[in-house]
């Protein structure tokens, strides 16, 4: 902590410190249908935040009464693996994990057409491998492609990011070292052809002006997240197609 | 219990009745129902508050131990936020069971405090690296009728507020307290509000029955100087961009609101806070 | 513990370090309906102890198969607020606390007509907001007050009180500074109309004159807080009629 | 399992024989039934004893660890007693359930031994607020056949008598085991009796059926010297000051009786309590 | 443990710490019908090794859903008393009490003819209050004498030891000192009449060679304790029989 | 779920087809599927690799993290064996249940480890008596298609093999990093080799549905020697002492075949294990 203060996270042309601008997102890498005994799979390399997702459902409800009688039941499990992080973690959830697990399906849920599937649940199971920043941001957008692969009628995709401040500048995509030594931090999730947010979480201290201009860089970046995923679907599909496999 | 039939009808009553400002309680949309804070209730508390937002009730206290600091920050005291639902504060709890809700809500508690730095934890530092001072603030839910979040931050802040601390003397690696008590090094006031989106509106300090039939909740934390401090949207719907600039700006005028109310009811001289 | 050796805590003519004679109770204070969200409440300060309680019930059972066929099930669950002691205190129920639960139920279930509401559940909820002393005394007689305001019907009240022995001498209704300091402990719940004992427990040593005398005093102290407990029924009822409430 | 229906018929029966002053086994009401008490079946406790009060069987053994002082009491050891339901001693023992009835009964035996100060734990300092002996009291209930109290609070009580603790040196900071075992400090040698209130007659160790029948069940520990030490009423229903006052009475005849048994079965020297 | 290096464990003409020859196994005494509240029990003293098993069931499976439709369901639940060892064991099950709850399981498993029994569950609880060495053996040899106790037809008993490698040479029923200063420990569960290995584990460095001479001496021990078995039984039911008892 | 109907057809099918020593999937009964092994996927570990038998894949990771010898064996490092199954592995598994499974599995990947002496634990000692190196192995089951035993294995082997450790740097009672790597002290290369039996062959790693219809399951582990180091018998079937023998010499085969893969596949020079 004490040397992140004297190294400099942003140059003086403003380039960080992994050689990004201020609005540059990380290499972003989604990959669909790399699980054998799931509805729907996703794995994301987000620079070196690494996830897999696994989607089961719709499927019945176990225990019976959670079922809900008007539409499917959604969960998310969020997560890390013992080595996913600096220190050994144990493997019971922490309660970081509870949180997160909840905001991630209440991210995920108005995209789904939950009310076509009445007394079923959808399952998502979330696994971070690697976490270096935006875990659930990254998270989120390829629980989406997950979704997709799982055939699961979506009202749109999800894409997330977060912005961060940095030495009292704000950069979009924040990586760990940026996280832990920065200001604040603020994710977003998104459904753009909806113009809907379904999660925004804020941690920090910004102004009222750097938030306006933090949600402006996070509708950016999440389209630029959103342009990826459906590269991803349609590469997916193609590969799929040319291999004479079904949708 | 898990089947809640969502009650269309209170939502379109909810829906129609706000088309003209108002509530089902008669508020309009910007009225927060009213707020009691009562201190000292608990005097074997370091600090303790019991309030009332409407109907809403969570008493929080806060109580002091020695321990050890975390690796990372060996100097700094450690500041811990917990949350417990009491089974008789709404049908909906149920004993012993852990509840994502319940975490939930202590973590955006806990942000609101800690990102706002509302105690300066450099100053609970006892023996450098070796013995700090933890403290432990917890919240517990005593009648639910709508907006835990803001009522129970406020007990939170109210309790931290009205405390005072136990004076110790380092020596060499023992901890000895002196029996005095001495203040806590307070920084800041941050304040919570919340708004649920119904429909295409956005309602300050919703109630139990608006809470129901809701599409989402958004809570944003801003700090005396006006920044913001924490920001978390809730449940399983959707808010769009222009909606949370809008929910912020209301926020930001409510916060100044309940903050003058914090300082009254606390009778806190305006000097005390920020010089510490 | 070594300087509550050297303080007094009875001085020469019989008054007790907080001004009390051996055999007065503290100063109580009942309050019936004090919470929304339940069937019946009650809040009692006794001293410097502070509880609430709220009753849930008779409702149905849940899950099922724990309901009984020919009464209702009643299940009583003490806690204490992890404020509510000198040192912070884990929220995780203790091994006291579980006692505690199952001793005060045993001590409420005699005064229910149980048979009343077969296949029911009958919940009753206690959060020690401070402990000074007598708190399980304390949570069965302001458990019957919320009981009273569940509109259950009972065959008596519960009132109830402890007897102390401190530097040799039996005090009444003991805080905590005695009971810490002190020889024994014996609290007693009594319906006094039926001349019934639901509970009794004794910790510490006293011979048996000492535990005859204890029952005497405890008798008598238990009738005390009766009347305190049907004061307290009536001020409640009466405020209701004159507030044009039903019962 | 938990629709017990009560057993009215057996009641009744239960209830007209006590008229006669005789019971279902053809014990009268005062009786025990048989008491065996084996010390020594497990060489690698400290202390082990297996007891039965007819059917009933229950074994108990002690453990020694070197370990932390609580933080009020430094100077003094730490006994901790334990009680496990194991699930074939009844069919309603469910494994790795933790229940309410185990934890009333592990802080009834707790109670009985630690107010009557069967053990000396002053005696057990090593290292003055830093390191004591943890003392391990463990009772496992192997045959649940009625009266589980007595029978667990008398296999506690012959272990520990029955026990010798390891002789240990101090040397600084460092606690080192000579090998050798010296007494245990024990001080008296507390006996617990339970009644069941059936009607309102009193019935001296119930067994299972009459445990099934009860009105309420009551127990009280008397010590070497005639005065009570702990007393426990339990189960759903009442009793009166009279009868409190009468099973007080009769208790205090049994548990001589039983005080006698154990001295003569542990081949006490009647020296050796009260003394060391 | 650097003792036990100077210590020798197994003199020059091959007397082992106890007094026994290499393959020769302890004294072993079984008894059947030892608890109440059973359908079926045993009690074994093999050396210093102390165990008690009893055995509920055919009953029915609760909660019912773990119900099998072909087929009893058989678990089996090992624990030590917390007395047991040398240093206080803490009553929440350890991870090796799981494991070896489930290969005891497995080894019983195939000796009962659990396709009579359809919608059944059978409880085989095992405690064990002094662990001198092959508690999973000792366990395994007296849990198959509690199922024949509570009436069970089995195609066999499953009779069970452990060979060990105790300074380089093979020796047979391992004791606690044995196994902690050894370099490998193999158990053994056996039913003669079918030739059928139910438990094979080993732990340790043994060579091919070891390896085949381990296995035969194993048989040759299980043979031993199956007799003893045997003789146990013979005995049961004789004196139920002189008892006027049904069998 | 509980309810697995025994898909006696299947069985059949596979049984007849290994009369003519053919498999469902096209392999010999002594074909292992296709192994590969990925080894640094995840750069925070110390070590880690992503292992696959044909359609099973797991992920194993080590940590370093500086803690406190046992008592017993003050002088050397602790290696701690988890294995989670990640629920989308199987619609059998469910999150957060703590299944026994999921712990034989840890157990028999521990001793493979343990009992050959990969890690030489003796070179883990920091502090005697007072510091040592703790390392986390702990593998996640990504998708169960069979052979979990042997793909666990793998994975914590090969994470093994391809780690490096911080050096630490020893100054009285405190310890430092200096941020360097060193290499581990890794003496052997244990492998694992599971088989199936079904009626009376023996199947070489077994798929699922082989699984799901087989008798038992026998594995065994072979160091580099060929000294067997580990066997452990699974499922409720039985088999013959005459098996047994045979799996035996299958797996040494193919063991030495596994082994050389690993060796290949992490570029292991052949000096530098067993030199360290």
């Amino acid at each position: 902590m004490s040397e992140s203060k004297i190294e400099r996270l942003i140059s003086e042309d403003g380039i960080r410190c992994d050689g990004r601008r201020l609005d540059e997102i990380r290499p972003i890498k989604f990959q669909l249908g790399v699980l054998k005994n799931t509805d729907g799979s996703a794995y994301v390399e987000w620079g070196r935040t690494k996830i897999l997702v696994g989607v089961m459902g719709p499927r019945e409800s176990h225990p019976k009464h959670l079922a809900l009688s008007d539409k499917a039941r959604v969960e998310a499990y969020y997560r890390m693996a013992s080595f996913s992080v600096e220190e050994w973690k144990s493997p019971a959830p922490s309660r970081r994990e509870v949180e997160l697990s909840k905001v991630i399906r209440e991210a995920l849920e108005p995209a789904i057409f939950v009310e076509f599937f009445p007394r079923t649940s959808i399952d998502i199971f979330i696994e971070v491998l690697q976490a270096d920043g935006s875990t659930r941001c990254a998270s989120i957008s390829a629980a989406s492609l997950a979704l997709v692969d799982a055939g699961i009628p979506m009202r749109d995709l999800v894409a997330s990011i977060a912005v961060g401040k940095v030495e009292g500048k704000l950069v979009l995509d924040v990586q760990d070292k940026e996280d832990k030594a920065g200001e604040s931090d603020m994710p977003m999730a998104y459904m753009p052809s909806k113009n809907a947010v379904t999660l925004l979480q804020m941690d920090g201290q910004i102004t009222h002006d750097e938030f306006l201009q933090s949600i402006e860089l996070l509708k950016k970046g999440c389209i630029e997240v959103y342009k990826k995923q459906k590269e991803a679907i349609e590469s997916h599909f193609k590969s799929a197609v040319s291999n004479g496999e079904e949708a | 219990m898990s089947q809640r039939i969502v009650p269309t009808v209170k939502r379109k009553q909810i829906i129609e009745l706000s088309e003209s400002g108002r509530r089902m309680d008669g508020r309009t949309l910007t009225d927060y129902r009213e707020i009691t804070i009562q201190t000292g209730l608990v005097e074997k508390a370091e600090g303790s508050a019991m309030v009332s937002i409407g109907g809403t009730k969570v008493v929080a206290g806060i109580k002091f131990e020695v321990g050890d600091p975390f690796p990372d920050i060996p100097n700094e005291g450690v500041m811990q936020v917990g949350a417990e639902f009491v089974p008789f504060a709404s049908p909906e709890f149920e004993p012993g069971k852990p509840d994502e809700v319940a975490v939930e809500l202590a973590r955006v508690v806990d942000r609101g405090l800690r990102e706002s730095k509302v105690l300066d934890t450099t100053k609970l530092c006892l023996i450098p690296g070796k013995k700090v001072w933890i403290v432990h603030v917890d919240v517990y839910i005593l009648d639910h009728c709508g907006n835990l979040i803001d009522t129970a931050a406020l007990a939170a802040l109210s309790a931290m507020l009205s405390a005072s601390m136990p004076e110790a003397c380092v020596d060499g690696d023992t901890v000895r307290l002196t029996g005095r008590r001495i203040p806590m090094p307070i920084t800041d006031i941050p304040i919570n509000v919340t708004l649920a989106k119904i429909g295409n509106k956005l309602f300050v300090d919703p109630s139990f029955e608006e809470e129901e039939v809701l599409d989402c909740r958004f809570s944003v934390a801003f700090k005396e100087n006006g920044m913001l401090c924490a920001i978390q949207k809730g449940e399983s719907g959707y808010i769009t961009p222009e909606e949370v600039l809008r929910a912020v700006e209301i926020a930001k005028d409510k916060s100044q609101e309940i903050r003058k109310k914090v300082v009254e009811s606390l009778k806190l001289k305006s000097d005390k806070v920020g010089e510490s």
